[in-house]
């Protein structure tokens, strides 16, 4: 076995030139397969180096909303028919791949293929397409079976359908697989970076893309090694080993924030930090209770207590910019405990007994757990905290019984349309609708909203829906939060984009000379 | 060294002895060149954790180029120490504080640098140690440790042969375990006569002094009395000189040239082998060479020597034989005696002069101060007599045991994977039968099947083959084990062993107490004994408790397994009383195993021999010593050491053949020393009647 | 000899079926849902389904285990549910890094430990300081030595680097894919410093523990053995007390001190994860932790079963030494 | 020895007390291991004592978040606002006791194994031992992993996965134990006398096992409280907000630079833990070896 690991140049690069950019993942990522990716770390590396038809406009650092808004992109333009199923877009011109083939119509609509056939996680973003034509290289057109109003978010969310080389795809394949065996280690996309080493557990490196049809990106290569521990890539940082870190607890950017020598940036992101109350059994089964348990969190103090200025109180049921400022207001008048306490009090013994449950490694998740413990305690409540790793948490739907009573987690949705939030977090039956939460007219008003052509309408019916649960008082919406990076003083050119947590845009990024 | 017979007679006090001689004494040296080894005024005292022992409390001693010293004395009166002394090796956890001078080879052992010690450790002296199975570096071919003194392979190779160890050459890339006890001894003795030599690569160096410290203890007779040989041997070739310490007075009497008696740290005596071993002078000398077994079947002084040594951590201001001594004398407890003429006595025994008592001044009357410890044997009705009742009562005709034909083979499972198992054939056809109250000694060396014997006699093991027969209605046979501290629980008391076993027996509870406390002053353990751990008793005691708690069982026959093997002489000698006088009361018959023939005959009516698991004579005690028939027999007996200098004329070469296997032929036939025929080495002999006795050899008339 | 593999042979197989069979209990019992996970939450129920099926979760528990123990046997640990990779690709990446540390490591520790008992059973009025060095050593958690150890060689002194194997350079790997073995192998001298840099922290705190404890034991077997009498005819020969004590009393000593070793690779377990964690070392304790955060199963069956092999095998090599250091065991155990 | 002079009374009444040879075996070790005996217990009596002396809850904020160590806060106060004493002390008693409940566990069904395997012997050994190697040639930690990630971390599943682990060694050593009690001739000469298995078991057997295996108990409280300590590190003990000081180091780590006090004493607490067990357990040994 003789392998170059470190990179196809054969060149030997030190520890870190000006050119290149050094950034920490807290863990390995999925495998970088654009049609498999489905992860949150690990958005870095797939959108650095593909490319969708559309994409959302990245905000600017500090920004205090977003719009959402978004922008053609390998496309350079697009159209809907009126009935919402046909959807025609005009390809941009002179965008190669990493391998230099052109980027044509036949080549996304060998992409959109691949997804479906490699059938995993995000493939239900084409799920409802009924064929696919190229009239001519530079047109490429989706037709759809029935009118799906999420379908340009889809087209622009971080896991939506990128452009693939049909060329090197097609070279690698092997037994069929649509190289997805290749693709673990390598790119083929458009980006401005493509991957050049993917070492699990070590490091992953991305290199310049000197043909990128957008012109040159600052850095050569970005480095991204694996540091799970949250002491030694703050080490790292401070011993400039690592230029850019994300997702970290708000105790250290609060630090940071008023260190000499670090950039503490944060942009808006579809985070929201909420609780899931279960209203099938025991002591939340009755709305008083748990009308009176939200009223008795007073999100005034909580949030900043534990987040900060990472995050700001949710004013909506939908992360920030889904829905129009003003609609689906979250808003609820803070009680204090008394209200809950009088109504614990007269619960049966067996009632009073609750599970409060997080998922294990959010520092910031668990913080706010043990606050709400606290509360409930004082409110009379018996509480035990469970905290469970995510494929535990995804299994709660099955374990009626045994899973916890309240549940506090941080969560996102795939793209910055409202549907993708609705549908699995609070719709009946939603995958992440961990504790069984049920308003069926709000079900079907998404239903409505999803089907419906015209986007005003659309809204409406979300909003709608979203009245419905927060009456419900099943989720008690706490905090939008921020993604924030430190860096170090030399750093310059963020830019984010609000569906895409943890990633920066690579080719805005440059070191300033020192 | 001046001759001053006069001296012994002096009745001048002590004190003023002490001080005139301390003065004028010149040192005790040997005429001739000078000494090898030359000790002065040597204190030794160690830190033990109860306290500060005084090992050694001012010691003089020279050797002579090329001459045997043995040092001899009862277990803890400082002999070990003494050679540890010489060898600049005192336990250094008991951080020694010495003082005095021990020069060897010029150089002072106390003193002297280490590299001033080490030089002398490689090339004057070696150092022979008791435990021949623990001395030797169980992860070291043997090849390594013989040269490691400096001695080229070649002289190696060569000083095995001269210990008589075969194959030398492949026993150089051995290691200890896969020798047997007597050849590591003499690998040990090889490795001891090993030196530093010069520069030439093969120069043939010994050196000048080997400390031997119980060299052969724990080897059997016939292999003891080859090792002694050995020394003589060896000692004549190299001219060496060597420092024998033992506490057998028969293996000293065998090689020494000069005999030094230690007792509580002091000498009490020095003098050539034959004086003293003829005509002691010192008291205790006396009392040791009375106490000694012999095998004449001469009974001897049932207690010679009562009491126990001082407490070596507060030794007595005087003489530290006062206490136990017939002869004493006020002015003895004042300042220890000098030793003086070869003798620290103040009141020696004539010389030449070896019972008659009245010689000495003081043994007419009692003395004022005597510590009376004796014997009261009969001082109490003995409360365990009703446990043995039912065996005396009907102690007519019926036998308290009888074997016939018992027969037992281990299976021995080292066998790797597909070859054959392999037997070891520990006990083969014996039969055996002890009267009620009658007493059978069964005698053989080591491994030859006497402790499998006893537990199938006991019903601890379960023969293959043949029958054993305990006496109808009594109860069952007590084995009193070979090693008695082990057979007694550690973290129980001796009076709670044999309470447990009354309890056993169905005594009621009330009772259990008292007769417990009278069976153990019936065997002669006081109170303090009687709660104590056994860790904490000594050799005597331990076998005293082990005694009493069989005797609890109320058995109609007592089965000692060495009863006696690691007790001092005179202790043995008062165990051995014991027994005797157990079986005379209580009518308790025994079957005692022993490797020490002289207690085989002192305790035995009749003695069976053993060899390699078969019986090869027995008849009655007398006879058998007199008139042994089988070689095997005759063998053994001439080389049991007596206290004649000089007489010891082993006949029995090499060590027994392994049990394991098929036997075929005669098992003695390796050794034998007639005339070997083709019979022999085909046909199992069995046991024939020879006169009185009945042996199993086909050479017999 | 035979006989000594065969048994060893038959006691791993016998911990592997116990493990594989603990993990598929554990895989039934525990409520989490992993092709749930590996698909997310969007996935349609008839994804997820038909996952379910490929990959054989709807089988009776019976059935899972006889196929994966066929798979196994032919040497698959079927893919990743995470890295969608054959598990044995993975381990043999992963394993690769866990060993170099943890070889090293073991090294480190037997060198020290056999130092440090040496030194506190003979190093006179010292002896003290050395038992206090070692108490103290063997009262500190893992994760305490490794965060000092972090601040004070790189935070504050800058000496030693604190994350990962390298420093970012282009490198050859092969053959064995332990960087301080290649970099040697390929004559390449910053490659072999800078993995030696980096291995020193993390190997010197998972050596930490182990160390002191085989001290410990060979402390207290050493003052045993130095007791025998065979050391005392040793030092009747007038050697050095330095040879006395090397050549006579720390083969004898090997003995307990090498079970203690045996029993340490255990305990060096948990000190791989807690430092492969801090230290970002990409090992298997990383590959453990991340498994075991996405309930990807077959990854941590695929774990389990190499340490469980590693942990018989290296049980198995200490017993040799045994063997070796002892010629009496030679006899029995041939 | 003239005559036995005792009678019952007596004789009973010149056993020593326990306190007696307690005090009489305590002046016969060093300095260091003296105080750490006492240490031991004065600390595991003040541990008890704990829930009555603390001075703050150990859950709920008792003042702004990351305040050094002061007068009233004598480990500062950690990220939440709480009382860094409290939570330390708190997790030090939770340490202490629940490495004592597994080497308990351990003691008891390792030592009725091991008993078993050792009194019997023959194949019942031979099977027992064979499980035994089993369990303890299970990669220990490995388990733990595996029985927390499927019970969900807890102490108590943590403690459970850690006796599944522990146990085997107890066995080991009280089956080696017995076996060479059971090898001593004072079993015959018990079986000889008469005595059931129950008795030889119970007074002739038993009471030889219990030195080794205080001594290796002793010596394991270290070892297992940072074995505990490693565990909760990893987040396999108690989920927040139990005071444990694996897991406020692991969690408090995040503060290293802006609030050492908060990783850094519940190390501390771990370290004194284990120091005085070590130093305890050296004691032990070296008062079982006299
Ligand atoms: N390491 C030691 N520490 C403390 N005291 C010791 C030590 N070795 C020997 N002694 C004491 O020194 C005295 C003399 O012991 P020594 O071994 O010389 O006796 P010995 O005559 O050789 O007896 P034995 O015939 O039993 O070997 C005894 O009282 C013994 O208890
Ligand atoms: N349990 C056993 N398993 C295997 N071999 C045994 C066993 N017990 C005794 N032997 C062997 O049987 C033979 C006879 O042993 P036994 O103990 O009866 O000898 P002995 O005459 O009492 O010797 P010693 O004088 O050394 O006590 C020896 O070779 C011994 O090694
Ligand atoms: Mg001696
Ligand atoms: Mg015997």
């Amino acid at each position: 076995e003789s392998t170059v690991e470190g990179g196809e140049g054969g060149t030997e690069t030190g520890g870190g030139g000006d050119d290149v950019l050094r950034l920490a993942f807290w863990t390995d990522m999925q495998v970088p397969d654009p049609d498999i990716f489905y992860e949150i770390e690990g958005n870095q590396v797939v959108l650095s180096t593909y490319e969708g038809l559309l994409r959302y406009k990245p905000d600017e650092p500090g920004a205090a909303t977003t719009a959402n808004e978004i922008e053609p992109w390998l496309a350079e333009s697009y159209e809907i028919s009126d009935d919402g199923l046909t959807y025609t877009f005009k390809l941009r011109q002179g965008v190669n791949f990493v391998d230099g083939t052109p980027m044509d119509a036949e080549a996304v609509k060998f992409s959109f293929e691949r997804r479906t056939k490699v059938n995993s996680s995000p493939a239900y973003m084409l799920a409802e397409v009924a064929s696919y034509e190229t009239p001519d290289p530079a047109t490429f057109v989706v037709k759809l079976t029935t009118p799906v109003s999420a379908f340009l978010d889809y087209l622009a969310a971080p896991y939506g359908p990128k452009v693939v080389s049909p060329a090197l795809i097609n070279a690698n394949e092997s037994n069929g697989d649509a190289a997805q065996d290749w693709i673990k280690t390598n790119s083929a996309g458009t980006g401005p970076y493509r991957l050049t080493e993917f070492s699990l557990g070590q490091r992953y490196v991305l290199t310049r893309n000197d043909g990128y049809w957008g012109g040159q990106a600052f850095f050569r290569e970005i480095v991204i090694n694996i540091v799970p521990d949250a002491a030694t890539q703050q080490l790292q940082l401070e011993g400039g080993d690592i230029d850019i870190l994300h997702q970290v607890p708000s105790s250290t950017t609060a630090e940071f924030r008023g260190k000499e020598g670090f950039q503490v940036v944060d942009f808006p992101v579809l985070f929201k930090t909420m609780i899931w109350v279960d209203p099938n059994r025991g002591a939340f089964k009755d709305k008083a209770v748990r009308v009176a348990l939200r009223e008795a969190i007073d999100r005034e103090t909580l949030i900043p207590q534990v987040f900060g200025e990472d995050a700001v109180i949710s004013e909506q049921l939908y992360p920030v910019g889904e829905v129009p400022e003003g609609t689906a207001s979250d808003a609820y008048e803070y009680k204090g405990l008394e209200p809950l306490k009088a109504l614990v009090s007269k619960l049966p013994e067996a009632d009073r007994t609750i599970l409060l449950g997080y998922t294990t490694g959010s520092t910031n998740d668990q913080r706010l757990t043990e606050s709400i413990q606290a509360m409930l305690t004082e409110a009379g409540f018996d509480v035990t905290i469970k905290s469970d790793v995510l494929a535990t948490v995804f299994d709660y739907v099955n374990q009626p019984d045994t899973r916890p009573n309240v549940y506090v987690g941080t969560v996102n949705p795939d793209a910055a349309h409202p549907d993708t939030w609705a549908r699995i977090f609070h719709a009946t039956g939603g995958a992440l609708n961990y504790l069984g939460a049920s308003v069926p007219e709000a079900d079907a008003l998404i239903d409505e909203g999803l089907a419906a052509v015209d986007r005003d309408e659309m809204l409406e019916k979300y909003a709608q829906a979203a009245d419905l649960w927060v009456e419900d008082a099943t989720f008690i919406t706490l905090a939008d939060v921020r993604d924030v990076f430190i860096a170090g003083p030399d750093i310059s050119g963020f830019a984010h984009k609000s569906p895409a947590p943890f990633t920066l845009e690579a080719f805005n990024l440059t070191r300033k000379a020192a | 060294m001046t001759d001053n017979p006069a001296a012994g007679a002096d009745t001048i006090p002590g004190d003023a002895v002490a001080v005139a001689l301390t003065d004028a004494a010149p040192p005790p040296a040997p005429t001739g060149p000078s000494p090898v080894a030359s000790v002065r005024d040597l204190h030794v005292d160690l830190h033990a954790r109860d306290g500060v022992v005084h090992a050694l409390r001012g010691v003089d001693l020279d050797i002579a180029p090329g001459e045997v010293v043995a040092l001899v004395g009862e277990s803890g009166s400082g002999k070990s120490i003494l050679g540890a002394t010489l060898l600049g090796l005192l336990p250094r956890t008991a951080r020694p504080s010495c003082h005095g001078t021990v020069v060897v080879d010029g150089v002072d052992m106390l003193t002297g640098t280490h590299g001033e010690q080490r030089r002398v450790l490689r090339r004057s002296l070696g150092a022979v140690f008791q435990d021949p199975l623990q001395s030797l570096n169980p992860t070291m071919r043997l090849g390594r440790q013989l040269t490691e003194k400096g001695a080229s392979p070649t002289v190696a190779r060569r000083r095995l042969q001269e210990v008589g160890v075969p194959e030398a050459e492949r026993r150089l890339r051995q290691f200890p375990h896969e020798l047997s006890g007597g050849l590591r001894q003499r690998v040990m003795i090889a490795m001891a006569i090993t030196a530093e030599g010069g520069d030439a690569d093969d120069a043939d160096v010994a050196p000048q002094l080997v400390i031997a410290d119980e060299p052969t203890t724990a080897l059997d007779v016939s292999v003891q009395a080859q090792i002694v040989l050995l020394f003589d041997r060896l000692r004549r070739e190299h001219g060496c000189a060597v420092l024998l310490v033992t506490h057998d007075l028969g293996v000293a009497a065998s090689i020494a040239d000069r005999i030094a008696v230690l007792y509580a740290g002091r000498l009490c005596e020095v003098g050539p082998a034959a004086e003293v071993l003829a005509s002691p002078r010192h008291p205790y000398t006396k009392a040791l060479l009375d106490a000694r077994l012999t095998l004449d079947g001469a009974r001897a002084d049932a207690d010679p020597l009562p009491g126990s040594p001082p407490d070596p951590r507060h030794p007595p201001q005087g003489c530290g034989f006062a206490d136990r001594c017939r002869y004493v004398q006020p002015g003895c407890l004042e300042a220890p005696p000098p030793l003086r003429d070869g003798v620290a006595c103040l009141f020696p025994l004539a010389l030449g002069d070896n019972t008659d008592r009245s010689a000495h001044p003081a043994a007419a009357e009692d003395t004022p101060v005597r510590i009376s410890v004796g014997r009261t044997l009969a001082d109490h009705e003995p409360g365990a007599a009703d446990a043995a009742d039912a065996a005396t009562a009907d102690g007519s005709a019926e036998p308290a045991l009888v074997l016939e034909r018992v027969s037992k083979a281990f299976d021995l499972r080292k066998g790797r994977i597909g070859s054959a198992r392999l037997k070891l054939n520990a006990v083969v056809d014996v039969s055996l039968t002890v009267p009620a109250g009658g007493a059978v000694a069964l005698v053989g060396e080591s491994g030859c099947g006497k402790t499998t014997t006893l537990r199938m006699a006991t019903g601890l093991l379960r023969p293959d083959s043949g029958s054993v027969t305990w006496a109808a209605g009594a109860a069952r046979p007590q084995l009193v084990f070979q090693d008695a501290g082990a057979s007694l629980t550690p973290w129980m008391n001796v009076l709670d062993h044999v309470v447990e076993r009354l309890r056993f027996v169905g005594v009621p509870k009330g009772e259990r107490m008292e007769r417990a406390m009278a069976l153990l002053q019936r065997v002669g353990l006081d109170g303090r004994a009687a709660l104590a751990k056994p860790r904490a008793l000594s050799g005597g005691q331990r076998q005293r408790a082990v005694i009493a708690r069989a005797l609890a069982s109320g058995p109609s026959l007592l089965v000692c397994d060495e009863p006696v093997s690691a007790l001092d002489a005179t202790l043995a000698a008062r165990v051995l009383g014991l027994l005797e006088e157990l079986r005379e009361e209580l009518g308790v018959a025994l079957l005692v195993v022993t490797h020490d023939l002289a207690a085989a005959r002192r305790l035995g009516d009749d003695v069976a021999v053993m060899y390699l698991g078969r019986i090869i004579e027995h008849g009655p005690a007398d006879e058998l010593f007199e008139r042994p028939r089988h070689p095997y027999t005759q063998g053994l007996l001439a080389a049991v050491p007596t206290t004649e200098p000089g007489r010891l004329a082993p006949t029995l070469a090499g060590e027994p053949p392994s049990p394991v296997g098929e036997q075929r032929g005669c098992a003695f036939v390796s050794r034998c020393p007639l005339a070997v025929t083709e019979r022999c080495e085909l046909e199992v002999p069995v046991l024939r009647p020879a006169g009185p006795n009945h042996a199993a050899c086909h050479l017999l008339r | 000899m035979a006989t000594f593999i065969l048994r060893r042979v038959a006691s791993l197989v016998g911990v592997l079926i116990v493990l594989s069979l603990a993990v598929f209990v554990i895989q039934t019992v525990l409520p989490a849902d992993p092709v749930r996970a590996s698909l997310g939450a969007n996935a349609s129920p008839e994804l997820v389904e038909q996952k379910r099926e490929e990959l054989g979760y709807n089988d009776p528990l019976t059935v899972q285990y006889a196929r994966f123990v066929g798979n196994v046997v032919q040497g698959d640990l079927s893919t990743s549910l995470r890295t969608k990779r054959p598990v044995t690709d993975d381990l043999a990446r992963f394993a690769r890094p866990t060993f170099e540390l943890a070889g090293c490591a073991a090294l480190l520790a037997l060198v020290l430990g056999l130092g440090l008992g040496v030194w506190s059973a003979l190093g006179g009025r010292t002896a003290s300081v050395a038992r206090l060095v070692m108490l103290g050593a063997a009262s500190a958690p893992t994760f305490f030595v490794a965060i000092v150890g972090i601040l004070l060689f790189y935070r504050r002194l800058g000496w030693l680097p604190a994350s990962g194997r390298l420093d970012r350079m282009t490198i050859q790997t092969g053959p064995t894919g332990l960087y301080t073995i290649d970099s040697l192998l390929h004559g390449n001298w910053a490659w072999f410093s800078s993995a030696v840099k980096h291995l020193i922290l993390p190997a010197f705190c998972l050596a930490v523990g182990p160390a002191v404890a085989i001290g410990r034991v060979l402390r207290g077997a050493l003052l045993d053995v130095l007791r025998l009498d065979h050391v005392r005819t040793a030092r009747s020969k007038g050697l050095r007390e330095r040879t006395v004590v090397l050549r006579h009393g720390l083969r004898n000593a090997l003995q307990p001190t090498l079970s203690m070793a045996g029993l340490q690779v255990g305990l060096l377990l948990t000190g791989v994860v807690v430092v492969e964690l801090v230290f970002a070392w990409p090992g298997l304790g990383l590959y453990t932790t991340q498994a075991i955060q996405q309930a990807d199963f077959p990854a941590v069956i695929g774990i389990v079963l190499v340490m469980g092999v590693a942990y018989v095998v290296i049980n198995a090599l200490v017993d040799i030494g045994q063997v070796i250091a002892d010629p009496r065991l030679r006899a029995k155990k041939a | 020895m003239a005559s036995i002079t005792l009678e019952r009374g007596g004789l009973l009444g010149r056993r020593l007390p326990v306190a007696g040879r307690a005090t009489a075996a305590l002046r016969r070790l060093g300095w260091l291991e003296r105080t750490a005996v006492i240490l031991f217990v004065v600390i595991t009596v003040a541990l008890v004592l704990v829930p009555l002396v603390l001075p703050h809850s150990t859950t709920r904020a008792v003042a702004a978040p990351l305040q050094g160590p002061s007068g009233a806060h004598l480990m500062g106060i950690d990220e939440q606002g709480r009382d860094v004493l409290s939570r330390v002390l708190t997790g030090m008693r939770t340490s202490w006791f629940s490495a004592f409940g597994v080497i308990a566990s351990g003691v008891i069904i390792g030592g009725l194994i091991g008993l078993a395997a050792g009194m019997i012997g023959g194949w019942v050994d031979a099977l027992l031992m064979r499980i035994t190697d089993v369990f303890l040639s299970l990669p220990g930690p490995l388990l733990v992993l595996a029985v927390v990630s499927a019970l969900g971390p807890s102490l108590r599943n943590t403690l459970i996965a850690v006796m599944v682990v522990w146990w085997p060694f107890y066995a080991r050593i009280v089956r080696a134990e017995v076996r060479s009690v059971m090898s001593r001739p004072h079993i015959e000469a018990a079986r000889m006398g008469g005595a059931g298995w129950l008795t030889i078991a119970r007074r002739h057997v038993l009471p030889g096992t219990f030195g080794s295996v205080l001594v290796t108990a002793s010596l394991d409280v270290s070892a297992l409280l940072i074995t505990l300590a490693g565990l909760s590190f990893l987040g396999l003990g108690s989920p927040a907000p139990a005071p444990e000081l694996g897991a406020m180091s692991a969690r408090g780590l995040t503060y290293l630079f802006t609030g050492w006090w908060v990783p850094v004493f519940p190390a501390i607490g771990v370290f004194i833990l284990a120091f005085i067990a070590n130093l305890c357990g050296d004691g032990v040994r070296d008062l079982m070896e006299l």
